[in-house]
């Protein structure tokens, strides 16, 4: 499909402060590549996202959206990422259950030291993303400025 | 890095530069005074890409396949996987027989266990 | 049944245990049953009713009702007690201001079930033991009273009262009940068939605010769809993604709050099976997390608001949980 | 209206090399609200910081915008460039252009056009930043002390001797950890006990000190300057306040059959004991798995023969909660277990022992009066050969630990050493991967063991050992001479690897303290923070962070004191301002957010508000100790309402970003 080519998806990761927007930052002190594609967003904590922003992201026209935190047990705020873990089963089965794409959303556990794990999913999680292709089953139209 | 040691790596799955030289493989190796190469050297010598040489010696044959080195190495080198790498790529170079039964009797020794002549007969003898 | 709950109401105005009494009153048709607060005794001889129909939940209105002046006396309805339990829990109710009279019920009666029957023009219906007596402009009909239970009275979890000060009736306990089979049916279906589905359900949507305003979980003091900080406010969806917006963000706030009352699809005027987003998501809680009924209990915590270092990851959803 | 100023740092070519400096500047400077944008090498240095506060002034800046490395690295530096100029410094936000655009990417078009993004996504947040202020924070003047070893001696010490109360938490009888069971210490060979024992009679008499022996942490709430931490003292069955220490107890105890764990099992205690002579406190404790008494109702000898009335068979643990500003942990580290290494044979012969155990064998105070003797007859050996990194440098996983023990090297050439000066008539082997000696005086050491006592150092690892005949054969490899050896030895001493406690990994999840995948506490920075967490508050004294010999550990220790100290002098500490804040014409009073809350900083109360109709309406509302809360944001989610938001972050500042970046 001519789509693969030329579809230039746009990710969103969410980031907590502590372990994985450390992590992203390992990854550039090691530079380790990952597609530009992917923005970050820094948030204290993984249990800061709300569901309301990720949904916000795809109304705005993001074609996938990733969740990285502490691994569990390793929260800097001692249980933030379980709340998150539970929040974001549910939304993605939510999700899911109304007919958007499962790999379009993510969690992933990254700590300050997993630089090429940080690296990796980015890479991983865009190959997923462009294999799916644009996001068409949940956007606003209106929000399309292109 | 040479060709062979690439190769070698290839059939065996095992990294060499893993080895930090202990020598915990060939101090338990049962084989060792029947080896002109020892099993930490068989590393070594892939590492440095002397194959054509481990290739050529005999000692390749004298390990028994055990695995004492395989089980004792600290850091998962596993020399003897090596060794049977470097025992294949000769068959695989030389693609006919290796070993013939003619030859047997000639390398029979009083503390060599037999099984080993039978097993390596086995494996080299392919071509029939 | 009707006499028993009137006399009770009226006997509690008299005997000033109350000042108010919260019960159900006729609207404009017969089986368009609404809630009401009663003052006196006469009001509730000659406007309060209790019949099949009854099938509004009460439960919501004692929040504001419970911070007036003076007692309030309440019927609930089994499934009307669960939502009774769990906004105490939130604290949104005080229950010293309240009289709670639980009502034994048998299932509430609904249009949509009669239509279902063939039945048309129906002007009254009544109940006779097991059989439900229908006038209709054609005449009268004799139907089973449980083929025309509304459809959320046929998968009922529980005849339990919780929480009441009194009860009329016969105390139930809960029930077997494969109120989840419509959400396995959905799951079984394929992705593109699900979306498919949730468009066409979700695009009636005329955002009239109705389950919001009848759900006793969605009782905040301002909506987020209401409020211009929250980023997502809209009175009304402008296309597909908010239609799906507010209905996704709506069944997440109400996660773990949810009793499953089923009113959010009982006065929803376009017929969307609303309650099929809220009980996905107690379906998902019970499985991932252990079974959880809100408002079941004081004590227990919401799955929502707690945790173990055990939980599944996100990863059984997004890569599936049948390794799809 | 806003006035944004944007600088975009070039980090020398760190950025500019891949990034478009100054197109993203001119791109940013047409994005609503932009009123500045400019480019320069290295914003940090002093005319960076210099040409930000000079812009700040001059175009009366609202808001600032720096694309440059993480905010990790210098939001700090910035926020006070900013404050300086009079701008409050939350008005601040950083766009990550560094470590996540120019040093990722390697194509200039792409990285160019995504810090451009990142620029926007900062600009749409710095609108909605609001000014913030910092709040201030008490601290308890009173330090915690986990582990009473060397380390948290020391630590002690030092935090006591500043003049602040300091607690140390020891969960055996005494303190005096694993440097109480050496023998010797390297490389000056002076006796350890007798630089030890002083250091724990000091503490035990310093005034600031208190022990708390046989106790452990039970649980840890609170946050750096206002900890509260439960101690389970457990009961020894002794009255401390009682005891002399006078030991009769101990020498009439009928129960004689119980392991010394000091001596590490070599020898015997009764169940009434004293861990040492020297113990501190100085005070009996019954071990309840061995007493007759405790187990049956039936001896009581103990109790008869104290003269003190000291016994309390009856006595229960005890919990004691108190308050702390800091936290240090003192855990300090075991040997491995030995069962996964039998090719050396350790559960086959008592001959086969361990370094530790070793110490136990050469010291006077130890189970053979300090004469060596073979543990299985009692005879004297003569050939003894000692095996370095046993368990140590694996490939990690099953075959053992990855890291180096560090302390081996050198702790076996001193016992080589010491044999061959007490014992010439015997020979001593040393099987090596690698002689390290990185250390003041070590190497010398080690080269006096092998030139002036003649121990034969052999590069290569012994491959098994068995026991015959009373003896230990031992099959090694001479890998440097090129030969197979077999030595029949009469002791084998294994150098164990060394592991952090197993109470770190239970501690670590308490503190909220990060942990590394050996179980040995992260620092907060591995060169320039190395004695502190990453969570405020908590520091690392000695072998839990890493394994550490006995000068390193004091060192450390004594460093991680300077910081405590350096915190208890404060009287308040200034909390981040982005915390959590409810609206509470919004707030349901539903509990939602108190449930989640890990700082337990969200009270309700019942406030009134005006109501229709000129009534008043009592309502249930949150709020928030902004001292308490830490910014996690959990709350925020779990408010159906969303009258919970999180200053800093808040749903609007990060949906501005979302909309950015998504746009």
């Amino acid at each position: 499909m001519p789509v693969n080519e030329t579809f230039k998806p746009t990710i969103v990761a969410f980031c907590c402060n502590w372990c994985s927007y450390a992590g992203a930052d390992l990854s550039g002190t090691n530079r380790l590549q990952y597609p530009a594609n992917v923005k970050i967003i820094r948030i204290p904590c993984s249990c800061r996202l709300n569901p309301m922003f990720i949904l916000r992201a795809f109304q705005r026209g993001a074609d996938g959206v990733i969740l990285c935190g502490c691994h569990p047990g390793d929260c800097h705020y001692t249980t933030g990422n379980y709340y998150a873990r539970r929040r974001m089963t549910l939304l993605f089965s939510l999700l899911d259950y109304m007919g958007i794409e499962r790999g379009r959303t993510r969690v992933e556990w990254v700590s300050a030291a997993e630089g090429a794990k940080f690296a990796a999913t980015m890479n991983d999680f865009t190959e997923t993303i462009i294999k799916l292709g644009p996001n068409r089953r949940l956007e606003d139209l209106r929000c399309k400025t292109e | 890095m040479s060709d062979w040691t690439q190769r070698i790596q290839d059939i065996s799955g095992v990294n060499p530069r893993k080895c930090m030289k202990c020598g915990k493989c060939t101090a338990a190796c049962p084989a060792y005074d029947r080896m002109e190469y020892h099993p930490h050297q068989f590393v070594d010598m892939v590492q440095s890409g002397r194959v054509e040489e481990l290739m050529a010696s005999r000692g390749i044959y004298t390990c028994l396949s055990c695995f004492a080195c395989v089980e004792r190495c600290p850091r998962n080198v596993e020399p003897a996987h090596i060794i049977e790498a470097v025992r294949l790529a000769v068959i695989r170079q030389q693609g006919g027989n290796h070993m013939k039964p003619d030859q047997i009797p000639g390398l029979l020794e009083e503390d060599l266990p037999q099984q080993a002549i039978t097993s390596a007969l086995r494996k080299y003898s392919k071509g029939g | 049944m009707q006499d028993r709950v009137m006399e009770k109401a009226a006997a509690l105005l008299e005997s000033g245990v109350c000042t108010r009494v919260l019960g159900w009153k006729t609207g404009e048709f017969f089986y368009d049953v609404t809630p009401a607060v009663f003052t006196s005794a006469e009001e509730v001889r000659t406007q309060m009713v209790y019949n099949p129909f009854c099938g509004p939940n009460l439960s919501k209105y004692l929040i504001a009702e419970s911070r007036k002046e003076g007692k309030i006396a309440v019927f609930l309805k089994p499934c009307d007690t669960f939502s009774f339990v769990q906004l105490q829990k939130e604290h949104r109710i005080a229950r010293d201001k309240v009289y709670a009279v639980g009502v034994q019920c048998d299932g509430m009666i609904d249009m949509d079930s009669l239509k279902a029957l063939g039945l048309r023009g129906v002007t009254a219906a009544r109940e006779v033991g097991d059989n439900l007596i229908v006038s209709t402009l054609y005449g009268e009909k004799t139907v089973p009273r449980r083929e025309a239970l509304s459809l959320r009275c046929r998968v009922c979890k529980s005849k339990r009262l919780n929480d009441c000060d009194e009860i009329i009736g016969e105390q139930g306990g809960d029930l077997p009940s494969d109120r989840f089979a419509q959400v396995e049916a959905l799951e079984a279906m394929t992705p593109e068939e699900r979306f498919a589905f949730w468009r066409s359900e979700l695009s009636k949507c005329i955002r009239c605010n109705a389950c919001r305003n009848v759900c006793p979980a969605c009782s905040c003091e301002k909506c987020v769809f209401d409020n211009p900080g929250s980023g997502v406010r809209n009175k009304a969806a402008a296309d597909s993604f908010e239609e799906n917006l507010f209905h996704i963000i709506r069944a997440f706030h109400v996660a773990g709050r949810c009793t499953d009352c089923g009113e959010c699809s009982r006065v929803c005027p376009q017929g969307i099976p609303l309650h099929l987003l809220n009980r996905k998501l107690i379906k998902d809680m019970n499985q991932l997390y252990g079974p959880y009924q809100a408002g079941a209990d004081f004590d227990s915590k919401p799955p929502m608001l707690a945790f173990t270092p055990e939980d599944p990851e996100a990863s059984i959803i997004t890569n599936g949980r049948d390794g799809q | 209206m806003q006035r944004i100023g944007v600088f975009v740092c070039w980090c020398g070519s760190n950025i500019a090399a891949t990034v478009d400096v100054e197109k993203v500047a001119q791109t940013l400077a047409q994005e609503p609200g932009v009123v500045y944008s400019t480019h320069y090498q290295y914003m940090c240095s002093q005319a960076g910081q210099e040409m930000i506060q000079n812009a700040i002034r001059e175009h009366r800046l609202t808001g600032v915008v720096i694309c440059s490395c993480s905010p990790r690295m210098h939001e700090a530096t910035f926020r006070k460039t900013v404050e300086k100029a009079g701008l409050n410094p939350y008005l601040l936000e950083i766009a990550n252009i560094r470590e996540h655009c120019s040093w990722i990417h390697k194509d200039k078009l792409t990285a160019t056009e995504k810090a451009v993004i990142l620029g926007r996504a900062a600009i749409a947040k710095v609108q909605l930043n609001a000014p913030l202020t910092a709040g201030q924070s008490p601290v308890t003047k009173r330090a915690l002390v986990i582990g009473g070893g060397i380390a948290g001696i020391q630590t002690a010490l030092d935090i006591a001797e500043a003049g602040f109360p300091v607690d140390i938490v020891e969960k055996k009888p005494t303190i005096g950890g694993k440097m109480a069971q050496i023998d010797k210490t390297f490389p000056t060979l002076d006796c350890a006990a007798c630089i030890l024992t002083p250091k724990m009679v000091d503490a035990s008499q310093n005034e600031n000190i208190d022990i708390i022996s046989y106790a452990q942490v039970e649980k840890v709430q609170g946050f750096v300057g206002s900890f509260s931490v439960t101690i389970r003292k457990k009961a020894r069955y002794v009255d401390e306040t009682k005891c002399t220490g006078c030991g009769l107890c101990t020498e009439k105890c009928p129960q004689k059959k119980v392991p010394n764990e000091f001596n590490l099992g070599l020898d015997n205690r009764r169940a009434i004991y004293i861990p040492f002579a020297q113990a501190v406190p100085k005070v009996a404790a019954i071990d309840p798995n061995y007493c007759t008494m405790l187990k049956s109702g039936k001896c009581g000898v103990c109790a008869k023969v104290c003269t003190a009335g000291a016994i309390d068979y009856k006595q229960q643990d005890q919990l004691i909660t108190r308050e702390y500003g800091a936290i240090v942990v003192a855990t300090g580290f075991e040997p491995i277990r030995l069962d996964k290494f039998d090719e050396f044979a350790y559960s086959q012969s008592p001959d086969v022992v361990t370094s530790l155990e070793f110490e136990r064998l050469m010291n006077a105070a130890g189970p053979t009066g300090g004469t060596l003797l073979r543990p299985s007859d009692g005879s004297h050996p003569h050939t003894l050969v000692f095996v370095q990194c046993v368990g140590s440098r694996c490939d990690g996983g099953e075959k053992g630990k990855s890291y180096c023990s560090k302390i081996c090297c050198m702790y076996t050439a001193k016992h080589a050493m010491l044999i061959r000066e007490k014992y010439p008539d015997t020979e001593v082997y040393v099987f090596y991967i690698d002689v390290r000696t990185p250390g003041k005086n070590f190497d010398e050491f080690y080269r006096r063991a092998v030139e002036e006592y003649g121990v034969h150092y052999i590069k290569g690892m012994v491959g098994k050992v068995t026991p015959q005949d009373g003896k230990l054969k031992v099959q090694a490899s001479d890998l440097l001479g090129g030969r197979q050896l077999r030595i029949d030895a009469d002791m084998v001493i294994l150098a164990a690897a060394i592991e952090p406690d197993k109470t770190a990994r239970p501690l670590a999840t308490m503190l909220t303290a990060s942990m590394d995948t050996n179980d040995f506490f992260t620092e907060a920075h591995p060169k320039l923070r190395p004695v502190e967490s990453p969570t405020a508050g908590i520091f690392l004294s000695g072998a839990c962070q890493g394994p550490k010999d006995i000068p390193e550990t004091v060192a450390q220790a004594s460093a991680a004191a300077a910081k405590v100290i350096g915190l208890l002098v404060k009287d308040s500490l200034t909390c981040s301002p982005c915390t959590a804040k409810p609206d509470e014409l919004m707030c349901n009073g539903c509990s939602s957010c108190e449930k989640v809350c890990p700082y337990g900083a969200i009270t309700y109360i019942d406030k009134p508000f005006r109501g229709p109709n000129r009534t008043t309406l009592i309502r249930r509302v949150a709020q928030v100790n902004p001292a308490v809360c830490q910014g996690c944001g959990a709350c925020t989610v779990a408010c159906p309402s969303g009258a919970m938001d999180l200053q800093g972050f808040s749903n609007q500042q990060i949906m501005a970003e979302v909309d950015a970046i998504c746009r």
